[in-house]
Parts: C-alpha cells; structure tokens; sequence
C-alpha cells in the first residue's frame, strides 16, 4: 500500500537525481574541457539522458527490474507495457511509477559518467551507439545482478546506492573506451588547462546536493535509514574535499577549487555503497581515505598508465566507488549510528570482493565489444582537423561563447 | 606624427594613463594582448598534471602624436609602467603617414 | 484535514517551480539573447516574478481561486485577508498558504514566459505595465475558467498543469506583443547567434528538473497521480529532445546544443495539459509529436508570418500546450497507465477545442488592449541607439561581462 | 516517534539549504568579485562549508544542541558519538541525524555569510583560522542561547530561522573583520565593478529558492507553519526587490539588476527571525522596509563608516537580520495570518532587543579577538603584489576564465 | 603599400566592412579594442557606488591595400562609421615595407 | 629594426612560436582578432535560422626584431604556419623607428 510521506520524499530525490546529469554533471564536465568543446559535452549529457531515458521506459527496465532470474530480468514491463496507475512496487510503500522513474534518474547518470573518458574527440554518432548499447548490456544486467534480485543479490552483497551497479562500471568501462579511442592529441603535454574552474566548482555543488537524492533516496522510504544516509553523504564529501586540498596544498603550496572540488566528488563516489551502513564518524574516515586515495588514482591513470581518461572517470568513480564497497564492512562498525551488515565482517568482505571483481570484468570485456562494433559501425574519433577546430563547430555547429559585439 | 605603441603590465595601466593625462595625452586606444619574452609564462597544476601557460597577459597602448612629444611620451609611459621586474615591456614607434578624425574629417595634428 | 505528506510534497513542488523562474527561464532566455542584453533578461525575469507576486498576494489569488462565479472569483481573498494559518483548501488536504504560494508560482513563471517575445527592444517601464495588467485581465480569468470552477471547469475541460491556462495565455500573448512592438531592427537578417548556448542549456535543464514541481505537483498531492505525472513529464521531455535532434541532423547534419533543449522544452510545454491522463506509452508518442510540431511551428513564425516573437514562445509554448491539450483525450488511451476523461473521447476533444479557441482569442484580444495601453502610457520601444548599445547599460547601468582587467 | 512526512520535508530543506552555500552563496559573492578572484571566493566557499560541517560534526552540535545549560551545551555529542540510527530528536517527529544535518547546514552558510566582507585581500590560512574558530567561540554559543535551551531561549525571545543566530552574528563579525582587515587598496575610488552581475543573479535566484527550505524548514515539521513561513518568506523577498529596484530608479533613473537581487536578499534576511509569526501582510510590509533601510545601512557603512565590507554583508545581513528580529512583534500583528508572540508586544519587544544587543556586542567582541589571533598566527592579508595579481593565481593557482584559444 | 588602421564605433563594423566591399577591397583584420579620448568612458552604479569605466569600447580595423587605394579606403571608411557622436574614431596610415600571403608566399599587392 | 606582423590560424601559435625560438627569436606578443579574407566565415543554425558570422578568428603575431633577422623571421613564420587552406593569413612588415626596454630603459636592437 503507498505511504504518501515515502512517496513525496521519493518524488523530491528523483528530481534531484536528475538534477545530477541536467545540468550538473554538464557543468562539471563542461568547464573541465576547453572553451571549444564546452557545448559538446553539454550536448552529449542532454542526448544520453533523453535517449537513455527512452531505452529505460522500453527495455531497461524491464530487463532490471521485472522477474527474479540470476543473470537478467525478464521482458514482462518491456515499454512499461503492464504499469498500472497505482500499482504498488513491491517491497516498497511507493507506486512503481515512481520507483521507474527514480531507477531511471539512475540509469541516465551512469552512462553519462562515461562522457568523461572520451571528450574532446569522441564523433557524437559513437557517443550515442556506444552509451545505448552499454546501458543495454551493461548496465541493465548489473543492476539486476545487484538491485533486481540477481545472483548478488542473493549472494548478500551491498550497495546502497549504487558503488558497483554506478561507479565501478562506469568507471572501469570509462578506461577501456579512453585506451580504445587513443588520448586526444595534445596528450599529455599539450593539452589546455580547464577553461572554466568556476563551472566546474557549480556543477561539483549541484552535485553534492543532488547526491542527496541519490544516497537518502536510495531507502526508498523517508525516515531513519534516509537521515543517516544523508548526513554520511554530507560528512564523507566534506572529509573528502579537505583531504584533497590538504594534499594540493602540501605538495604545491597551492589548495585550487578545481583538486577540492574533485575531493567532493571522490567522497561522494566513495560513501554511495556504503551510505546504508555508515556513522556519521565511519563516513568521515571514509572521506579522508577517497580524498587520499582518488588523488592517487587519478595521477596513477594520466602517469602510470598513460591513458587519456580525459576527466578521470576511473580514477574518481570507479576507484572511490570500489573502495567503498570493499570498505564498507569495517565502515559499517565505525562508531555509533551504523547499520547492520548482510554477514559478518569476512564473508560480507568476500561477497563484497566477488562483486567488484566480477562486474569490473564483465564491464571491461562487454565495453570492449560495444566499442569495437562502435568503431566499425560509426568510427569512434573525429578527425585531427575537426579535434583542432572543437567539437562545438566541428559536430554541432555552434560556438560556446559570442561575448564579442 | 608618430604613434607610440607600449606593451605594459595590464595593472599599470591606470597610473600609465594618468601619465599621459598629465602632460596633455588625452587620446589613447588600448588592447589586450598576450605576451612572451623573457618572462617566460606560468604553470598551473590541476588534478596533479601541469599546464603551461606561455603566454602572460599584457596590455598594448597607442598613441598617436606629433613629432614632438614623442620623447615627453615615451619617458612618462616608462615611468609610469615600470615596476622592475621583467615583463615590464616595451615601447615601439613607428612613423604615421596620415590621421584623420572620423567624425570632423580633421587631419594631420589637428586629428589626435 | 491536513495531510502533512501532500503537503510535503507541494512544499517541495513550489519551490520547483520558482526555481523555473529564478533562475532557469533567466538563464534559457539570457542565454538566446545578444551579450549587451543578457542583464536586460535577467532583470525582467526578477522584476516581473516580485511584481506579480505582490499582485497576486493583493487581487490574482482572489480573482482566480475564491467563490465560484462563471467568469471570475470574487474580492473575498483580497490582500489574502482572510488567510488564517491553518485553513485548508477546499477539495485538498493541503494549507491553503501553501496552495496560495504554489499558485502563485505558477502566476509569476507565465508572464514571464512572455518576455522571450519582446527581448532587446522593449522598455523596462512596458514590461512592468503590460505585465501587470496581463496578470489581473488575461491570466486571472482564464485560471479561474479552467481551474477555478469557471465555465470552461463546469463544461468539464481538463488541462492538468496549465497547457491552457500557461502556454496557450503565454503563446499567443507573446505573438501579439511582438507583432504590435515590431522586429528587432536587424530582424531577420542582421540578429546575432545566441550569446551564450551553455547558458541555454543550464536553464533548459533546470526548467526540466522544475517541471517536475509544476506538473506531478499539480496532483496536489503525493501518490500514484503525481507519480505518473512525473514520469510522463520526464519521457514526453526526452522523446521531444530526441525528436528535435534528429530532425536537424538529418537537415543540417549538425544536430545543436540549443536545438536539442529547445525540443526538451517542447516536450515539456506539449504533456503539461496531458501529465494527468498520460501513461508511458502516450507520453513517449506525444514528445514525439511536441518535437516535430513544434520544430516547424518555431520556423513558420519567423520565416512564413515574418513576426520577430525572438525567442518563439509562440512556436514553442503556445503550439506545444494547444497541441498537448488537444491531443489529450487520445493521449488517455495509448497504452497502460492512463488516466479518465471527463467525457468520452469525442464530447472531450470537443471541450478541449472550444477552450484552446476561446482563451486563445480572449488572450489575443486582451493583450492588444493592454499593448496599446502600455504604447500609450510608458511607449514599448526604447529608441534605436539604446536598442544598438544594448539594454544592459542604457537601461539599466550596467555591463554583463567584465572580464577584462 | 518519527512522523515521515515531517521528515520528507526536512530531508528536502536540508538539500535547499545546502544549495544556498553551494552554489548559491558562491555565485552571488562571486560575481561580486573581479574576474581575477572570482576562484578565490568559490574555494573560500567550498573549503568553509567542508570544514565547518567536519567541526560541527565533531564539536558544533554537541556544544549548540546537548543539553540545556544556560551559556553552552556540553559534551555528550562530541562526535555524534551517542547518535543510533533511530533516535527521534526531543521536541520534534524526526530523526536526530535529520536535526543534526539540518543545523549543519545552517551552520556551513553563516560563516561563509562573513566571507563577503574580506574576499579579494585574505590569505586563505586565515579564511580557514577565523571560520573554524568563529563557528566554535561565536556561532555555537549564541545558537545555544536562542535554540539550545540557551538563557535568550528562556527569556522567551523568538527567531524562527535565524535573524539572530545567523545574520546578526554574520553580520557584525563581519564589520568587525573587514574593519581589521583594512581595504582592499583601490577602495574606494579604484574598486572594479562585479565582473558578472549575470552570475550575480544566478546565486540570488537560487538563494532565494533555498531560502524556502531554510525558513519553511525551520518549522521543523511539514503543515500549516511550514506553509505560511514559506509564504511569508517569498512575499518578503519580493516587495524587498521591488522597494530597492524603485529607490534606484528614482535616484538614478536606471534599476539594476545587482540591486534588485541585493534587495531580495535583504528582504530574505529581514522575514528570516519573523517567518513564524508574519502573515502575508506584515510579510510585504516586512520586506518594503527591508529593501529601503538595507539600501541606506549598504551605503552608509561604505560612505559613513568607509569600512570596506566589501559585498555588504552588515548592510544587508546584519541590518535586515536586526531589524526583522525588532519588528517580528509588530509584523505579528499586521492582517491575518499571523503566528503567537511568547509575550505581549511590549516585552517581547524588549527581550528582542536584549537578544540582538547581547548577541552583536558578543560577536564583535570574540570576532575581535579571533581576528586578532588569526593575525599573530598566519596573518590576515596577502601582499600587495598578490592582491593586484588576484588571489586566483596567487593563492589558488588558478584562472578564472581561459576562453582564448 | 599602406596599412590604414581605423578605430571605430563597434556597431558600425557592418557598414564598414560593405563600404570597403563596395570599393572591391576584400580583406581587412578587425581587433577588439577600447578608447580614451574627448568621449570620456561612462559610470556604472552597483549598490550605491559610483564605477567609472574610463575606456570605451571600440574596434579596430586594419586594412593593407596599395598605394594608390588609400584615398578610397579612407573616404569610405569615413563615411560609413560615422555617426557624427564624440568617439567616432580615427583612422591612421601606415607604410607598409612588405606583404607576404602565408598560403602561397606571394609577396607585394598580390599578397593583399 | 622592423616590426614583423603576421596573422595566422589560431592552432598554428604554438608551432609559429616554437619555430621562432628555434632561429633564436624570443619574445613576441600576440593578439586575438578577428579576419576577413577569400576564407568568407561560417554560418551557425540557431532553431532553423541561419546566422552568418563573417569573420573567423585569428591570432595576430607581432615580432620586432632586427633588419637583418627579417627574412628568417618571415619563412620560419611562413614555414611554421602553413596549412595550405585558404585563411593561412598575412605577414606585413613595418619600418621600426625605435624601441625601448620599460624595466631597464634600453633602446635600439638591446631592448628588444
Ligand atoms: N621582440 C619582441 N617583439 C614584440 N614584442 C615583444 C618582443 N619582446 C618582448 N615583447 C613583449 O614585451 C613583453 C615583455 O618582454 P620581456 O622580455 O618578457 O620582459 P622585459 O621587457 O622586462 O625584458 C613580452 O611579454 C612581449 O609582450
Ligand atoms: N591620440 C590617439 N592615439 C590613439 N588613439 C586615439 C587617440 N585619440 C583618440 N584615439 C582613439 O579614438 C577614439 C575616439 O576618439 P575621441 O577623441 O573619443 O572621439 P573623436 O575621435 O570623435 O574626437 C578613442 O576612443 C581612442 O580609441
Ligand atoms: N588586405 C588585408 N588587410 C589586412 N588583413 C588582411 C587582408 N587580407 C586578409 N587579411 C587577413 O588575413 C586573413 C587570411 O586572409 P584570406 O584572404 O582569408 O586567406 P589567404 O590569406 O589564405 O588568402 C584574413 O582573415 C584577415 O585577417
């Protein structure tokens, strides 16, 4: 039976989560790339979140969602075709109408993510290709392996809100499309510093307080379980912020916006599968070690590894969202207001090891396969004279900024 | 006439100004420009990667001036522009053949 | 009684909805406009949402929502004097405080919406009377027919959150305020490109999050109606962004930032009066029709009646909401989840024909009194070397950008 | 027990709130600023409200919050450590971590509040000193006083959302600082315009929908005094933007944009302490006598005093914060409405008065001393060549704007 | 050759450019600039406080052409920015040593 | 001494500075204009409208060196800008009277 309090509470945290891709995400991606690339990434944010958001309502999920197979749901809400006005999604006190279109915030940001890898020299026709098949073969399954009753699921593995099923895949998808798509071609030491750290620091706001929707929603219910994952959220991302700028300030003498702003980001990615069980003291630690941890990570990709993960996609999401959910068992006996875990401590650890490891390979080899029919289908880069010249023109035919009479 | 052209420091630009002002320069066209030379730009670091930055923002002044005050010029533009650091600038002068004052069609001196 | 949950979710949905004003439509129109105009929009935006919000506290709320006349409310509500703390609204489980304050969200956001017709051109003191006036004589009675418990409610017209009553008023205003001001002086030729399309696409993201206050809060209340609401919003949104797109790629072969959320914002516009009776199914179609209809509409404006409406809320409001309200009764029937007519589908069609037709010809009539007035009492033009300079400075004082050292 | 609708709307208030430091309060403070400091208040901004949710975190709440001592809470909270997942905060329906998050939230902004009296000239060691100790010595206590049971609280003194604890103590701290401080070395004469009113108005929109959560929220509950404070609160901000917009139009011939949002904010600010008890009315009436006395308090304190508050926070915050508190008893009064006094007019007055009068001499007394201490310990100003350069690059490493090629 | 160098009202840059078009001149460089001379610049007011924006905005636009087209340039260009306000600007001339087109290395008036 | 001016694409700074440095030529300064030429600019659709936007963006070098670095300046530049499309821009060369150093107040070759 619907609980109208669970629902107004739902309706609020979907809104928010779309907030998260419309338009923070296109700010904070945005004013990370250079001015001539500025409305691309806005144009490829926009598109994947209306085409995703059809596939969603079409197969999605349905494929998430419907049934309680081991490996994929079933076809039975393919197009929404069985939602009724006021069926209730079990488990739930809310309609399914809304847990649809909360999933579907969810299964609009994830691709989006993904836009980070390959900015700047992607052609839109592969963004398109590309995100719609990994939505389809990716992410559907995973979140059913995780969220719809899958074989993880079973297995007691947890994530709150989304540290495998979002940013793990999203993350280790991210790095296999940039190595695939060749670093753009002033990289790594021609390439132009952020054009607009400001945008950055706006949409890493938005972000932060969009992921309350995405966190606290994430109870599906509005009381207790919803407060305790807000304020974790809240505390992790700012623990996250200071340590990054810590580090920047140490190394460099220089704290800059755009490090304490990755820091937000990197915590928020951190505490997202751990949300569920984290004190207020547990989100702190976790905090400080995504601040630590990510900035490693990201310096690890661009150096180390050499791969032109153009927004550190990986190093920020995947590695915080992976951190969080090995860490999350010791996060959960952190201090006072933690929740209970699935197992105990090992087995859950376990569990929780399967899980990330299993969906980082599976992500890696099914992107690998997406990108390469991408790369025959449609071509995966624009070419050196349209890179040079920008996206925005070259693809879109606009120019980010007519300041001049 | 002439036409003084100085690259300053873009704070130095309201004192260079009054300069002029001062011994009766009261026309002046200014652009923002970017400079390289032996200052040799800045780094910025974001996510741990450097980027440099070659080129460091300057100001372009003109002038344009009979014969005659080019030297009051140039020595009140120096002045006034220097702060001792390199990156201070330059002042370059080039020989006008002709001026005209679009509104009145006024040229020669009577233009500036 | 009150219901402390419905009215969470009304809190909630008010504040959606301002933020549609301030600052998404600021930022939508700023964006379209020249630079020199940019402060221009965002000033009109401001005065206009204040102003008519202190009319609409003194005689709007009044005029449309007390007593029950045929035509118009009566003066009970006047100055709200008699407002207690706790009353509830009749026929809600809401306070009527919030019910006045969510209103009024929606009197201040439709003015506004006329403003993207007379941009870089008018004067201040005439945005200020005409939509002053506009407010008490055009919008007043026509929320009071259709929501209200006027003649067009009595002949059982449905229009959910305002298809007639916010885009049909705002559409058709808007082209006869731009017929009567006439063309900017470059039109068509000589008009600049939109200063700023990320700007554009900030505000079209930001009226899509709003969007969700202002039709699933049109339920009034938190459950299953708002819920469909919701999700019909966001899919006929993200069809019609989809639509619009593809429909310039295959034209120009560049498919555009600001193409693409012109269509979103289609999308919007077209399933507000269908967002009570759409199910998945019909929403996803109707976006399609939205992006289409309206793509041309857009064009027939400005190239077949030559009428300078600059940033087409005609095309785009006024079409989409004529259209969505019109197609409504079909709507109800494609696939699962629909809601029930008032009437069957053909008596319905015909409610719905005669109030697009009746409130589109009283807005017409309306505003060309009112433009008149306003020519007579403050002139609507400002002269031609304001209009050159740009309304930031020679209206105002002041300069959008100040980059420059 | 906890009451889900109350907590649906608190969770959603607390995100509105966070929304107010990040972005809002950026935005609007940035665009104050010149193009080359506009990073340094955006970092400013981000680092305060990760540092002051961590200390509240630790010690704020415990202090502002556990037990009722007269003077200051005690320990029992340090580190939330006594917060289970369901305690139900005392007095209220919601969960404690709920009211923890909620108050952080008010706790990040008034800090970051004072940042408009120092940007452009500050080191950031100091930034940081100050806001950290001014939240534990200034902020904690008087929020003790007047919300924690504190001898203010006990007198029966009411400020619903905050005209004392935030903007009074912002307000005069900040004269304090900035008197300090010493100017910024062109003022008054050499002082650049802001660099982007655009950006200007953004932050004050969004301010504005923010403040809906941080007023209706303050009901701590989801009714009918949620409702009015929202009510109450919008119609303040609107007749404050139109008082100030009309004194500029006289005086100058030209309303602008930057005072017209500076207007709304002084209207926020003035309604903030009286959104409990002012009906619609004494709203409007509230918010023309904010916009007027804050236009004379910005000017006087830059011409009068020449204390370069730099982006007038006493002007606007602690002027309107005071003179709200003063006159909630008489706004009480105006129309319907209204909410219940503790006392007759007449002593509540005077204890208003005895509260705003204790908490400004306080604060400006401890402010002195931290200001004081924060000199000895990292000094307060950057040197010359650093503030003519901009504290982006200087201090932060970093360029606002890299549009050229 | 010559280098005429015109300051202008920006708005006039349209007409500008069709004159010289009209002449069958076909290439010109246009500079963003800002100006101080008899116009004085303007003031803005933000809360209360006066700003005052010494320089106005103005183009620049710089034509090479040959010798004997200098006159012509000059004419048109006179006419089509004026507007008969302070700040119309000014218009300078240059010799110009040499000219050289980076596409081709044609040198000389081929160049232009 | 002469002024060496060349306008080039925007993409092209980097290698025309490089080239530069390498025949041991180190400052310049450079500014953003706008050009208009053979390359006739674009046209942007906003909605279905077509905007015409004439001029394409440019950066114009400005290098002033001695009389006898001149030609080497001019094919590095040359060399080092060359797409073979049409927009590769201009280079002018302009008769340098005198030049001064602001921060040490040297004139002539020394100050450059
Ligand atoms: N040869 C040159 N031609 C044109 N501009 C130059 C030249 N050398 C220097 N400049 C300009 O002068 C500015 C200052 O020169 P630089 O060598 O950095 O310092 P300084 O003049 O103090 O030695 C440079 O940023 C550049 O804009
Ligand atoms: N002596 C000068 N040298 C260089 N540029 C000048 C000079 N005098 C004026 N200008 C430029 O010409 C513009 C117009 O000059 P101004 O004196 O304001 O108006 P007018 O030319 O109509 O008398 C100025 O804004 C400035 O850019
Ligand atoms: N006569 C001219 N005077 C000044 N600048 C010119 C002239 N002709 C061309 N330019 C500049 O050179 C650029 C390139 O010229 P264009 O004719 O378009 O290509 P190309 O030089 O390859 O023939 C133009 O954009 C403009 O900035």
């Amino acid at each position: 039976m619907i609980n109208a309090a669970d629902t107004a509470w739902m309706l609020t945290s979907t809104a928010l989560v779309l907030l998260m891709t419309l338009p923070a995400l296109g700010l904070f991606y945005g004013g990370l790339v250079q001015a001539k690339n500025i409305l691309s990434v806005l144009v490829q944010c926009t598109a994947v979140a209306a085409m995703c958001s059809i596939l969603w309502f079409a197969f999605g999920y349905s494929l998430s969602y419907s049934g309680d197979g081991d490996w994929l749901g079933d076809g039975a809400a393919f197009f929404l075709g069985n939602l009724a006005r006021d069926t209730v999604r079990p488990g739930t006190h809310i309609p399914e109408s809304v847990y649809v279109m909360f999933q579907m915030t969810f299964a609009v940001i994830t691709p989006a993510l993904i836009i980070g890898a390959y900015v700047e020299r992607i052609r839109f026709a592969a963004v398109l290709l590309i995100s719609a098949l990994w939505l389809l073969i990716v992410y559907a399954p995973v979140a059913h392996w995780v969220w719809g009753g899958g074989w993880l699921a079973k297995m007691g593995v947890m994530d709150f809100a989304g540290g495998i099923v979002v940013h793990v895949t999203a993350g280790v998808s991210a790095l296999v499309i940039a190595w695939m798509i060749a670093p753009r071609h002033e990289f790594p030491h021609g390439i132009r510093p952020p054009h607009a750290p400001w945008m950055v620091m706006v949409g890493a706001s938005l972000l932060w307080v969009g992921w309350f929707g995405f966190n606290a929603g994430s109870a599906v219910s509005s009381g207790a379980d919803a407060g305790m994952a807000m304020l974790a959220t809240h505390l992790s991302a700012a623990s996250a912020t200071l340590a990054w700028m810590a580090i920047e300030w140490i190394k460099f003498g220089k704290p800059s916006l755009v490090g304490a702003v990755t820091g937000t980001i990197a915590g928020l990615a951190t505490i997202t599968p751990a949300a569920g069980v984290a004190g207020p003291l547990g989100a702190v630690l976790l905090g400080v070690a995504a601040g630590c941890v990510c900035y490693v990570a990201v310096w690890a990709v661009k150096r180390v590894m050499r791969v032109d993960d153009a927004l550190d996609v990986l190093g920020v999401h995947g590695v915080g969202g992976a951190m969080g959910t090995m860490l999350l068992p010791f996060v959960s006996l952190a201090g006072a207001g933690g929740g209970h875990l699935n197992h105990a401590v090992g087995p859950q650890l376990q569990a929780q090891a399967i899980a990330v490891l299993a969906v980082a390979l599976f992500s890696a080899i099914a992107t690998f396969v997406i990108t390469k029919l991408a790369d025959r289908l449609v071509g995966l880069r624009v070419n050196l004279e349209h890179e040079t010249q920008g996206l925005d023109f070259a693809t879109h035919g606009e120019t980010g900024y007519h300041v001049n009479r | 006439m002439k036409l003084v052209t100085a690259i300053i420091q873009p704070h130095r630009l309201d004192s260079v100004r009054q300069a002029l002002t001062d011994i009766g320069i009261n026309g002046l066209t200014i652009t923002e420009v970017r400079g390289y030379g032996r200052q040799k730009g800045h780094t910025e670091i974001y996510r741990g990667a450097e980027y440099t930055i070659s080129f460091t923002p300057k100001l372009k002044i003109e002038v344009a001036l009979a014969d005659d005050r080019v030297d009051d010029a140039i020595s009140a533009i120096t002045q006034a522009a220097r702060t001792g650091k390199v990156g201070d600038g330059k002042i370059f002068v080039f020989e006008l053949l002709a001026a005209q004052r679009v509104r009145t069609g006024e040229t020669g001196d009577d233009a500036l």
